[in-house]
């Protein structure tokens, strides 16, 4: 069994392709269709695009915070490609290519970032909780989504997504116990990119592995190369099967990097060596999963290209549609507090139309 | 029908409601099991088995972020916190999650769920299990609060919030769970959220209470037959029923409200500003509040101080009529 | 003396109590190596060491309660919640433990720690980083609630809450932190907690405002020149300077509050039941507030909808000034 | 070492001495004075005797709701006695017995659960916290008043009591986290006496056991006979060692049983059989302690017998005490809420008494 193989406490870390996108452990290379490992590559490499044009936009003003993924794009699209359509996944904040993977739209995430609500409002059938800003909270959401489905017995699982800072908080102890008491078909994944904003994981979690502390609730934990696609859709895929059988929750552990900033507020050169980045750019996930698939005749530096300028200018249309069409009316923001607005907000809001009539004001922003 | 005491009336109103909606659980520390350590989910765990109620671990963040969950995968999770002075380790839930989902997602996700828990002193208990926290709810926008003051309203208005399609906060009166028995319909039925229940008509003054309190105003009337109040049971606290409470001031002028929620920035403020905004030329004196003093509830031994007695609203009742501006 | 803004105030503060007193201590998220998201603790870290100045894990209940373990070992905390609205993990700390200790043990421990959160909106953030919650802090008995609105009470306010013995919430309006200078002492000062002040003196109406928000009032001023209004900058949320404001309303009859915190059970209420039960006579027309509305704080392209600005406040003085009972 | 030998992950409990109080690992019995012994065992009879008759008063409406220990003597008195006199209790609210040992009076004991808040103002020179109500914030106290003792670099440590039913919380983690962080010298015993009210253990944790969950933390766990006060001594020793050298804190999982209801307010048999107290009885710490002295000719039957009449009359003697001075003057309810009474206060102080007059009541309760 994989998760016995590589228990925490043996210090062992799952890879399956080596920094250079090398099989290294060919028996455990996981057998994915063509077209899923194309959607993999793709996603990746469009999350990367849109993530470096994000922080462009947002130089020039046109877009607001935004929280790179530049790094992580393999601990994200290696879960989602193991998981079914039905399975939910439950953000934390940092999961652009995940989210993009599992079907939200490349404009629903960008006009969150632009500062609107509708880009939380992802298209009905796609199985995505809003991005979650109140660190650990979004486990506990997990454990109920995954509760339900298990009391429907259904052939569903909940993904959930949480930084290396994340585990710290008294909710990540409290969601992870309570799915291992129901064996809750539930997997964690712990995208350890090396800090919290400016606080690195060793200054502020003394354990060894962040995997380890599935042992603290019983149940099965794993550290994998999170820079390793395969890896992730390896473990992601075990991980499922025993959810599905009843076996409970598991613990991944994704060891990554986080390349740019916290958010475009952030500074890294304030707290982190310029060398450490190198280091980490040489495991780019997205070169290792190219690689591969150039391997094994998917892929072609002509095609890799060809995508390259397609995206780009996918990205770029999209942003431009976000703009033209971003803006908020005055009654988006009370029409979703309650069902109905109460005769309280009907009072507030009508009070403010008065307000804006009477300075002449048009009713916008 | 038959006389019911509040606490058999939450239990009914639970059973019931779980046998005609299987998408309903109930769950939270000892409810399953033992069925509440008020035993108010009784008999539940038995019937429904023990996936749709069970015990949890002492993790109300869990408790309330796992109900968050459920409603998204279409479940109606009606959880328990054991008393509200420990609903607080779920405040953060409550605030930025339960309050929120609708907002947050533009109404793809809303959380039909209800969020149970004893409320108030008077029952001689320890620290934290006494305390009224109605303000802490009450002025977070997304949750509506309701507190049943008899188990006729406490059936009816449990009903109303698991069919509710917003999150409820549902306070229930620790001290009279089983003070005293009703004639409560046996089959389902709903109490409106929003709407104030007026007790008795009078023309002298108004007073607003609910919970525990409205029985104590109840029996200041009696030390009193010289002045005829117009008494209102507030049933929900948010959103609160304008309109019956602004008719009644405009009718008598005068207004007493009685809760045993800590005075300062307590609901009493509120009420007093929205009689400011809607009424302020009907006053024939100065609004009144009589509240828990700004201070823990004290332990047993010192709880008397605390607790608010027919006596002191007789008193208060006085004060109002005698005030001349 | 020089001119300093705001977050240098607090900066300075923070600098000069931890050379001063040994026992003050400064911690919280990002808050040590980098010295914060705001950099309000910028290079204390290097001044005092890791073991004074250090960042902690995310856990915001476990930096509240720290703090409550170390002032009762003999330190001062001044901690950070690197945002008001990520307090609320810590909710169930401040409110069962910070504002209690002092009396559940009969005096024996007092908590003289300090809790600083930047708030407020306008600075078109994410969610969870714009909130105003005043409300929850101000209604737990046991602390007290500042909130600065010029560089020189900032620096004055927070040593003095740094030297109260008492637990102190210190909110800092985050939109005004870098927003102007003001000439601001070299010295330790203290600014008291408790005393409202008075922004300018005037006949017409009496404004009640706090944080970033008395700029807001300050330009309203400017739009309405005819109108002779006086300004109280309330600084301290609670305990409340009944005085100064009592004074002022039984002066001018008429009172405006501005807050951006949400309107239902917020602290303007909490202001109209006093100036209710204190100048109930003195007033000409109802008191008005101007408030958040009962929403989530939007998103940066909602936001606008949200934030108070001098025009609306104008709007409210005049129907202030033009009311006839 | 004790804690590697210990490993939770080993599945082995420390035990020193058997059931009947023999020891059955003599490497390991610790070297404790004579004068030692004896205070742990009367405290043990005391806290037994004053538990048993708080019982008895709670049945007669004398006393008001009241927590038991019996059973959990050992869990408790090994730990205190391995302490030095400048450590700090933490507690949570089922360590009757830890209380007075570490010099809180059985007055103030009792006066709690009489109702007064008084009975938390322990002599000033007593280095233990109030009573703690919210389940697992006190540990975030510890970890505060150990990091205060770092910084001083004085040689005392903070040792903190949970139930089992607490570990789940998220403020457990949370503090643990943070005391591991920092390397506080902090130690946690979990006193696992199988419930949280009517919630056994095992229905609502997985972990196999709860020392496991040191690992979580990247710090030492141990789990061990709860009811064995040589071996709780022994590890709190170990611990303090430790703590005291920079090693940081540990976890000490105590198992053990509650023999008596929840509180007062509680009936266990509506959720447990019995055979399983009767089982349980049979590990009594105090009979194991006793024949343990006895063994070492400390102790004698003769002896034993005045020991109990002697400490069943300063109960009787105590609790007529407190029934006599135990009232609370409205005064104390105001003014510990500030170091001052606010003008606030001061008015609903003085708004009160004048009802009080106004009415013609005493003021008084
Ligand atoms: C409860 C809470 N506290 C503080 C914050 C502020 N904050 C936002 S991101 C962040 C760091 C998160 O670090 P990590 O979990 O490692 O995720 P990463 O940013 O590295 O993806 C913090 C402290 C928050 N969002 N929620
Ligand atoms: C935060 C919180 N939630 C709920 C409670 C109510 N409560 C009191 S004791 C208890 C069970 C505690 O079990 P455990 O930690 O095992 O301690 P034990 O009672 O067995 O000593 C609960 C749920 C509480 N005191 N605090
Ligand atoms: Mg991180
Ligand atoms: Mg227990």
């Amino acid at each position: 069994m994989l998760f016995d193989e590589y228990n925490p406490l043996k210090g062992e870390m799952l890879q399956i392709m080596d920094q250079e996108g090398k099989i290294v452990n060919d028996k455990l290379e996981p057998k994915i269709d063509k077209e899923t490992l194309l959607k993999m590559y793709k996603t990746m490499v469009l999350g990367r695009t849109a993530d470096e044009k994000a922080l462009q936009f947002q130089r020039q003003g046109r877009m607001l915070t935004y929280a790179p993924n530049i790094g992580q794009e393999a601990a994200q699209v290696g879960p989602m490609a193991a998981l079914k359509d039905q399975d939910w996944l439950v953000l934390a904040f940092r999961e652009f290519n995940a989210m993009l993977y599992k079907g939200v739209t490349l404009e629903q995430a960008f006009l969150y970032w632009y500062g609107n609500e509708r880009g939380s409002r992802y298209d009905d059938e796609v199985r995505v909780l809003p991005i979650n800003v109140p660190i650990g909270s979004q486990i506990n959401h997990a454990t109920g989504v995954a509760y339900a489905s298990k009391l429907k017995e259904l052939d569903e699982v909940a993904i959930v997504f949480i930084g290396d800072g994340g585990t710290s908080h008294g909710e990540f102890h409290e969601g992870m116990n309570f799915a291992a008491t129901y064996d809750l078909p539930m997997i964690t994944i712990i995208q350890n990119n090396q800090y919290a904003i400016s606080t690195p994981r060793h200054k502020v979690i003394k354990a060894k592995t962040l995997a380890q502390k599935a042992i603290a609730y019983g149940i099965s934990g794993i550290q994998v190369d999170g820079n390793d696609p395969l890896a992730m859709y390896l473990a992601v895929k075990t991980a499922r099967e025993r959810a599905i059988k009843g076996y409970g929750p598991t613990l991944i552990e994704a060891v990554t990097y986080r390349i740019g900033p916290h958010t475009t507020s952030d500074n890294p050169k304030l707290y982190r060596e310029d060398t450490e980045v190198e280091e980490w750019l040489k495991k780019d996930p997205i070169k290792r999963m190219k690689n591969y698939l150039i391997g094994k005749k998917l892929w072609s530096e002509e095609k890799d290209v060809e995508l390259h300028e397609e995206l780009k200018q996918l990205v770029l249309d999209t942003f431009k549609h976000v703009e033209e069409t971003g803006e908020v009316e005055l009654n988006e923001v009370f029409d979703y507090t309650y069902e109905k607005l109460t005769p309280n907000l009907e009072e507030q809001l009508n009070y403010y139309k008065e307000y804006l009539k009477a300075e002449g004001i048009k009713d916008g922003n | 029908m038959a006389t019911k005491t509040i606490l058999q009336s939450i239990n009914e109103a639970l059973d019931q409601m779980m046998e005609q909606d299987p998408s309903v659980v109930v769950y939270g520390e000892d409810v399953g099991f033992e069925g509440g350590v008020f035993r108010t989910t009784a008999g539940l765990q038995k019937k429904y088995g023990e996936k749709r109620v069970f015990d949890t671990p002492i993790s109300e963040a869990a408790i309330v972020g796992s109900a968050v969950g459920m409603s998204i995968n279409g479940m109606k999770p009606i959880v328990e916190m054991q008393f509200s002075g420990f609903s607080l380790p779920a405040y953060n839930q409550i605030v930025t999650h339960v309050a929120r989902f609708r907002n947050r997602s533009r109404g793809k996700y809303h959380l039909p769920l209800v969020i149970r828990m004893p409320y108030g002193g008077g029952v001689k208990a320890l620290e934290h299990h006494s305390e009224s926290l109605e303000t802490l709810y009450a002025h977070i926008p997304g949750l509506k609060l309701v507190i049943p003051s008899t188990p006729y309203d406490a059936k009816g208005l449990l009903i109303a919030a698991i069919n509710d399609p917003d999150p409820v906060i549902f306070m229930e009166p620790k001290r009279i769970y089983r003070a005293f028995k009703q004639e409560v319909p046996d089959e389902i039925y709903e109490v409106p959220i929003g709407k104030a229940r007026m007790v008795k008509k009078g023309k002298d003054l108004t007073i607003i209470a609910w919970g525990a309190l409205v029985r104590e105003v109840e029996k200041a009337l009696e030390l009193k037959p010289e002045i005829d109040a117009e008494v209102i049971d507030l049933r929900t606290i948010s959103p609160i029923d304008f309109e019956t409470i602004i008719a009644s001031v405009k009718k008598t002028g005068r207004v007493l409200i009685v809760h045993e929620a800590v005075k300062s920035f307590g609901p009493a403020a509120e009420l007093i500003a929205i009689i400011n905004e809607k009424a302020f030329v009907y006053l024939e004196a100065a609004p009144r509040r009589l509240t828990g003093f700004d201070i823990t509830v004290p332990l047993p031994k010192g709880e008397p101080y605390f607790i608010i007695t027919p006596e002191q609203i007789a008193y208060e009742m006085q004060k109002l009529v005698d005030f001349k501006a």
